[in-house]
């Protein structure tokens, strides 16, 4: 048994101060790669997917996250402290995210972790982070990351879920009696969406005239869509994500499905209606955590879209890498109000914090960490409306933050 | 049939290894297990070496198919997946002590890798590799549906083992260097076994079957039973590479049983040098650091991976370590 | 005459339309050599591949020591006793001669055992020098076997047949592709192996198989025309008019 | 299930069908005449609709865009033989295999390099646009277009092969090159033309499949899994095999639409795995 073993066994140290003396150790001993003095700095990590297809997503995330960490850096950062973000390309693989964390927590030191896209990539962090004691913001849209299996004190869910988003986008569209048909992605994620417009629609009273669950990742629609059309809908709601939505609404529109139906989806995502144009996507409603177009309505909107466009050059800052920037704010300010980096005192701040930094007031519910925030409904916009090539959405509907709008505790699993 | 050469000819056509060839040859598994030790204060993170005693483990057995059998299977990721499901499964929902859990995933993994290589051996050449691929991707898809078990799309959790008892010894397994090291220990295992198969009887029959099946089966020996054993074995081992994968990140992702992962295996296995016992180990060391190391500089690595891949698979098809060992060692 | 060693009754090979042998009965006599002759395509190699297991008959049947084959797998073929050498040398080009040897040697002495070394067995060491010996390849016993000369590889060929010490040797045309010189060595060696055991040849050089056989059976578009000694063959109206009609057969 | 939709649901199998015929025609060739499975079969589809759109958006037209790209990715092809392929003629079946797996890899970052990671829209054109109503449903027109240039594609393809001299060179080429160099016949320019046609096809297959899936540079792996089960199952390296089994699979998949949509996939490798099982040279292919 080499030496790292048998000195463990020996003293029995506690935990944290051997983590603290042997991870020193090794580093002092090992090839410098980079060398990680113990200073003073706060480090958070920032796990995202630079690599695969929502590159673009993860680049907004880290220059949004890096505007947050410069303004607090810029007032002096937190009593004294520099924040410094270390962020690690996750390439949207659980497995790559969980070596990422635990070289940030084990090497980078890190005293909090902010980020990742998809769902399976967050749990993944998530796991390695509740383990060993650091706080995890997530900014990826799940509800599972809700539930009581998956939640620890240090798990905190920055991002809507799809329980929100599909909600409000139900009620905003949907009347006693619509009829509606859903295109449902055959995995995790696509269910729980399902169960966001079905829990609305028994509210609403609108009917379910038919369901279809398609292979998670299909590229080709075209057999699913005699079925919808024999439907006879009045609202097609089609719950998948990224490439899997941008494909089945084009066929769907192809199909001609769009004359006889609205298009409704629970996230519509910036990134998606460019990568269609939008004659593909005019008339398509979906749910948003943020669109830019708020600026004209939310004064917090208009000051993180000027500082936004100040750092990068005058591009506006999209859904997805609002995410970045409400994370990160909503840790530093909890870190500013307990002072520092402990743990305990940064959870007991997050709890209690109302925060309103790009899109209205928010704030974490105690028992699932889970933000309550506003829900954006937006439209689709024709070519012809568009005042410019980023004006993309028309804001319909502003659903104001809410407790109501979320599954309750109990649901959840947590102790009445 | 892949034939990497096992001998490689010397200038002259006598191979008549020296006396450093030698030393290697019959030292291997201790050398390696020093090399071992060093590794974790020589890399940029201990998570990242841990990675490496995954993939190094992994690579050496799917070596004992592809290299040493030579077939070549692109299915391989469904007994690390399986490997890893079930010991998950195994901690994570019935609350299996840690070792016991291991000992069911790699069983659990062999279990099926006799299945599928029963049916795969019954082909030859590219359809061989065809329906491994076709077959763990239908495991993929089991394990996509099957999300009670396997949390179906986003992945298997809730199983950390954060203490282990190692005889009477209470170890933080949260520790990266302790964790390294018993995981190390595993590491070590296989590549002893590895070493024992090769040197067996029975790796002299695989040998004969890569060189020419036809006259491996004339000369007596039973093709497609002793391909279904090497395959069963190489996924057994694959498999005991899941269950330390399992360990090290208590998470297991979906996409650790698509075929894109099976391709990665046989991309470290080729790089490192199927042609060696130790080449798959050096592939998977040299294939992770690049990726760990390249991604940091551009989020584009994967046109250096992929074409520095292209140019071994051209020029050095004996890949790093078959090279190195060709060309310096005596 | 005691029981025949290997018996054929009414064997039958059909590839989809075409008839390559066609109702072949014939036995054959321990420790005698015999030939097979015919010009190319009256189904030799059929019946070699028939007889060594290669390929199962369409019909009729084999025996073997007075056991029927039926359902017997190519790779047992050898441990019951019938072993064979290829027309196109058939050997382990990347294994050195004395390895190529060896593992023939494994292959009865044990296949799975995946634990023990391998060089425990050192007796399978001296089995597979002593065949080296008999071919004469000692000398190039760690040369790799695909640079060895084509007369070489034959000797090697044979050298691997032999090491499971058979009862049937079956040579598929052993002398292909040899100079005189390489010819002559090989004919020395056939008369050596003759004295030990039962051989079946299949060879084109009639000089060379009149020397060597005891007995020669001719086959025809897949029938067995003729079967007696080498005097009756020469005389034998039948085999005059089958080859005086193709080629000159009588080099 | 009125019989309306069940005939509905037979025309987009077939229509489907065709989709997966021309995917799969390209890697079907390249095996049956070369010998050569091309893993970057999926990557150069992907290619090729990149191209197609970059083509379309410099002349304005897409057909401008559906002529000229798969000639020119064919090229490309053509250059990938060369200085690639050639050298691995005569080494283990399987270093083409390894030698494209690395090669998707380098194409699909190198696609992500120029023309970035996000998907790029490819309306389809203005002529194609809209729907035809068949009476039992209705049917984009510009996927009836895809199946007549699929059934255009195959027609040329049989033709060339079967009536010409140069497809009984390659034909012959496929069973026997040693024979052919004996003959005098310069088989490495037939193999290059070969791999070029082959690439060219697949390009082909992007730049249609450009207005009905959406362009990024993931869409090939897909592709790559739908060619490989129908030249399989076909048989690989038989061009009749590829087609009968194309539309066959699209059926299969339509079917299981009405009734279990979410198995679409499983049930594409399973019949894969069945036939390799069953008959390993597919329905028509010759036993490599």
């Amino acid at each position: 048994m080499t030496d790292g073993i048998r000195n463990i066994t020996r003293t029995n140290i506690s935990r944290r101060r051997a983590l603290a003396g042997l991870g020193a150790g090794a580093s002092l001993v090992a090839m410098p790669w980079i060398a990680r003095a113990a200073d003073d700095t706060i480090r958070i990590g920032f796990p995202t997917p630079l690599t695969g297809p929502f590159a673009a997503e993860a680049k907004d995330q880290v220059k949004s996250a890096e505007l947050a960490v410069k303004q607090f850096n810029d007032k002096g950062g937190i009593n004294g402290r520099k924040i410094e973000l270390l962020v690690r390309d996750d390439k949207l693989n659980g497995g790559e995210a969980a070596t990422r964390t635990l070289e940030l927590i084990e090497k980078d030191k890190v005293h909090a972790v902010v980020g990742s896209l998809s769902s399976a990539v967050q749990l993944a962090v998530n796991e390695v982070t509740r383990a060993r004691g650091i706080i995890y913001v997530s900014i990826s849209q799940s509800d599972t990351i809700n539930e009581v299996k998956d939640f620890s004190k240090y798990t905190f869910h920055e991002a809507l879920n799809p329980h929100m988003t599909a909600g409000a986008v139900a009620r905003y569209s949907f009347k006693k009696g619509s009829k509606v048909a859903h295109l449902v992605a055959d995995y995790a994620y696509g269910h729980e969406m399902l169960r966001g417009f079905k829990r609305a629609q028994a509210e609403i009273g609108a009917e379910t005239v038919g369901e279809i669950l398609h292979p998670f990742g299909a590229a080709d629609y075209s057999t699913f869509m005699p079925r919808l059309r024999s439907m006879r809908p009045d609202f097609l709601c089609i719950s998948n994500f990224g490439r899997d939505q941008a494909n089945s609404i084009k066929q769907a529109v192809d199909f001609g499905l769009k004359q006889q139906a609205k298009i409704v989806v629970p996230v519509i995502l910036h990134n998606q209606r460019l990568a269609v144009g939008p004659e593909v996507f005019e008339g398509v409603v979906g749910g948003a955590n943020y669109y830019w177009g708020l600026e004209s309505q939310l004064p917090s909107a208009k000051a993180f879209n000027d500082a936004y466009r100040a750092a990068n050059g005058g591009a506006i800052p999209t859904d997805y890498g609002a995410y970045g920037y409400t994370g990160l704010s909503s840790l530093l300010m909890a870190m500013q109000v307990a002072g520092g980096t402990d743990t305990d005192k940064v959870i007991a701040a997050l709890e209690v914090l109302k925060y309103d930094v790009a899109k209205g007031p928010q704030s974490y519910r105690k028992c699932d960490h889970q933000s309550v925030q506003s829900v954006l409904v937006l439209e689709s916009q024709k070519k012809a409306d568009m005042k410019g090539d980023a004006d993309l959405f028309k804001v319909v509907a502003n659903e104001a933050a809410s407790e109501k709008v979320l599954r309750g505790c109990t649901e959840l699993g947590f102790p009445a | 049939m892949t034939s990497p050469a096992l001998a490689e000819p010397l200038p002259s056509s006598v191979r008549k290894p020296g006396r450093v060839k030698s030393l290697m040859t019959t030292y291997r598994v201790p050398l390696s297990i020093i090399a071992l030790c060093l590794l974790p204060w020589l890399l940029p993170s201990k998570a990242l070496a841990v990675n490496v005693l995954v993939y190094g483990v992994v690579a050496v057995g799917y070596n004992l198919l592809f290299g040493y059998t030579g077939l070549l299977s692109f299915g391989h990721a469904a007994f690390v997946g399986a490997g890893a499901y079930i010991t998950g499964i195994a901690i994570g929902q019935f609350g299996v002590p840690w070792y016991a859990a291991v000992l069911l995933g790699v069983i659990g993994g062999g279990l099926l890798a006799f299945a599928i290589g029963a049916l795969s051996t019954r082909t030859r050449g590219i359809y061989f590799s065809m329906v491994t691929l076709a077959l763990a991707q239908l495991v993929y898809y089991v394990a996509l549906q099957a999300s009670s078990w396997t949390g179906g799309e986003n992945g298997l959790r809730g199983f950390t083992v954060n203490k282990i008892n190692l005889l009477g010894y209470d170890i933080n397994f949260l520790d990266p260097v302790n964790k390294y090291y018993v995981l190390m220990a595993f590491a070590a295992l296989a590549l002893w076994v590895v070493s024992r198969i090769l040197n067996s009887p029975f790796g002299a029959a695989i040998e004969a079957i890569r060189e020419n099946e036809r006259r491996a089966r004339t000369c007596g020996y039973n093709v497609e039973r002793t391909k279904l054993l090497s395959f069963t074995l190489s996924g057994t081992i694959c498999a005991l590479g899941g269950t330390m994968s399992a360990l090290h990140l208590a998470f297991v992702p979906l996409d650790s049983l698509h075929y894109h992962a099976s391709g990665m295996i046989v991309m470290m296995t080729l790089l490192g040098g199927a042609s060696s016992f130790f080449g798959p180990f050096v592939g998977a060391l040299v294939f992770l650091v690049m990726e760990d190391v390249f991604s940091l500089w551009t989020s584009h690595w994967q046109i250096i991976v992929g074409s520095i891949f292209v140019l071994f698979v051209l020029f050095l098809p004996k890949g790093i370590w078959g090279t190195f060992l060709a060309r310096f060692v005596r | 005459m005691n029981a025949p060693l290997l018996a054929v009754e009414d064997i039958g090979v059909r590839f989809g339309g075409f008839v390559a042998l066609q109702s072949v009965t014939t036995a054959f006599h321990r420790g005698r050599v015999t030939s097979i002759i015919g010009p190319n395509g009256a189904g030799k190699s059929t019946l070699f591949n028939v007889l060594s297991g290669v390929l199962t008959p369409s019909s009729g049947s084999i025996r073997f020591k007075g056991q029927d084959l039926k359902g017997t797998r190519q790779h047992e073929f050898v441990h019951r006793g019938i072993a064979r050498s290829y027309q196109i040398t058939n050997i382990f080009p990347d294994l050195t001669v004395h390895e190529n040897v060896r593992v023939a040697a494994q292959a009865s002495r044990s296949r799975y055992n995946i634990w023990t070394n391998r060089n425990r067995f050192s007796e399978l060491d001296t089995k597979a020098d002593s065949a080296l010996e008999a071919v004469g390849l000692v000398a190039k016993r760690d040369e790799i076997a695909k640079y060895l000369a084509h007369g070489q590889q034959r000797a090697l060929e044979i050298a691997i047949a032999l090491i499971s010490d058979p009862e049937v040797l079956l040579l598929d045309e052993p002398t292909a592709g040899m100079g005189p010189e390489e010819t002559k060595e090989m004919v020395a060696l056939l008369e050596k192996l003759a004295s030990e055991r039962t051989i079946l040849l299949v060879e084109h050089k009639m000089k060379m198989i009149l020397g060597l056989s005891d007995r020669i059976l001719v086959l025809h578009h897949g029938r067995l025309i003729a079967d007696g000694s080498p005097r009756d063959i020469q005389t034998d109206p039948e085999v005059r008019r089958v080859y005086l009609g193709q080629n000159d057969g009588y080099a | 299930m009125d019989t309306e939709l069940i005939l509905m649901q037979l025309f987009s199998g077939v229509a489907l069908g065709a989709i997966l015929v021309l995917t799969a025609l390209g890697l079907s060739i390249i095996f049956g005449m070369l010998g050569v499975v091309n893993f970057a079969h999926g990557a150069l589809f992907m290619v090729g609709a990149y191209a197609g759109l970059w083509v379309a958006s410099l002349t304005g037209s897409f057909w401008w865009g559906l002529l000229v790209a798969p000639v020119m990715i064919g090229l490309f092809g053509m250059l990938i033989e060369y200085f690639l392929i050639r050298p691995l003629y005569g080494r283990s079946i399987d270093d083409p295999l390894l030698l494209t797996f690395g090669l998707s890899y380098v194409l699909v970052e190198g696609v992500r390099i120029v023309f970035g990671t996000d998907g790029i829209p490819f309306p389809t054109p203005p002529a194609l646009t809209g729907v035809l109503d068949l009476g039992v449903g209705f049917f984009p027109i510009y996927r009836i277009f895809v199946v007549g240039v699929v059934f255009v594609v195959v027609l040329l393809l049989w033709l060339g092969l079967e009536k010409t001299r140069f497809g009984l060179i390659v034909r012959a080429g496929a069973r026997d090159p040693t024979m052919m160099r004996v003959l005098g016949v310069d088989i490495s320019k037939v193999w290059l033309l070969v791999f070029g046609l082959g690439v060219g096809l697949a390009s082909l297959g992007g730049v249609l499949s450009g207005p009905m899936r959406s362009v990024n540079p993931e869409m090939g792996s897909l592709v790559l899994a739908e060619a490989f089960v129908v030249t399989v199952i076909g048989g690989l390296g038989s061009l009749l095999g590829s087609i009968i089994a194309g539309l066959a699979v699209g059926i299969v998949i339509s079917m299981t639409a009405l009734f279990a949509p979410e198995m679409a996939t499983i049930v594409m490798f399973a019949l894969m795995a069945l036939v390799l099982l069953v008959r390993p040279q597919g329905l028509f292919g010759k036993l490599a």
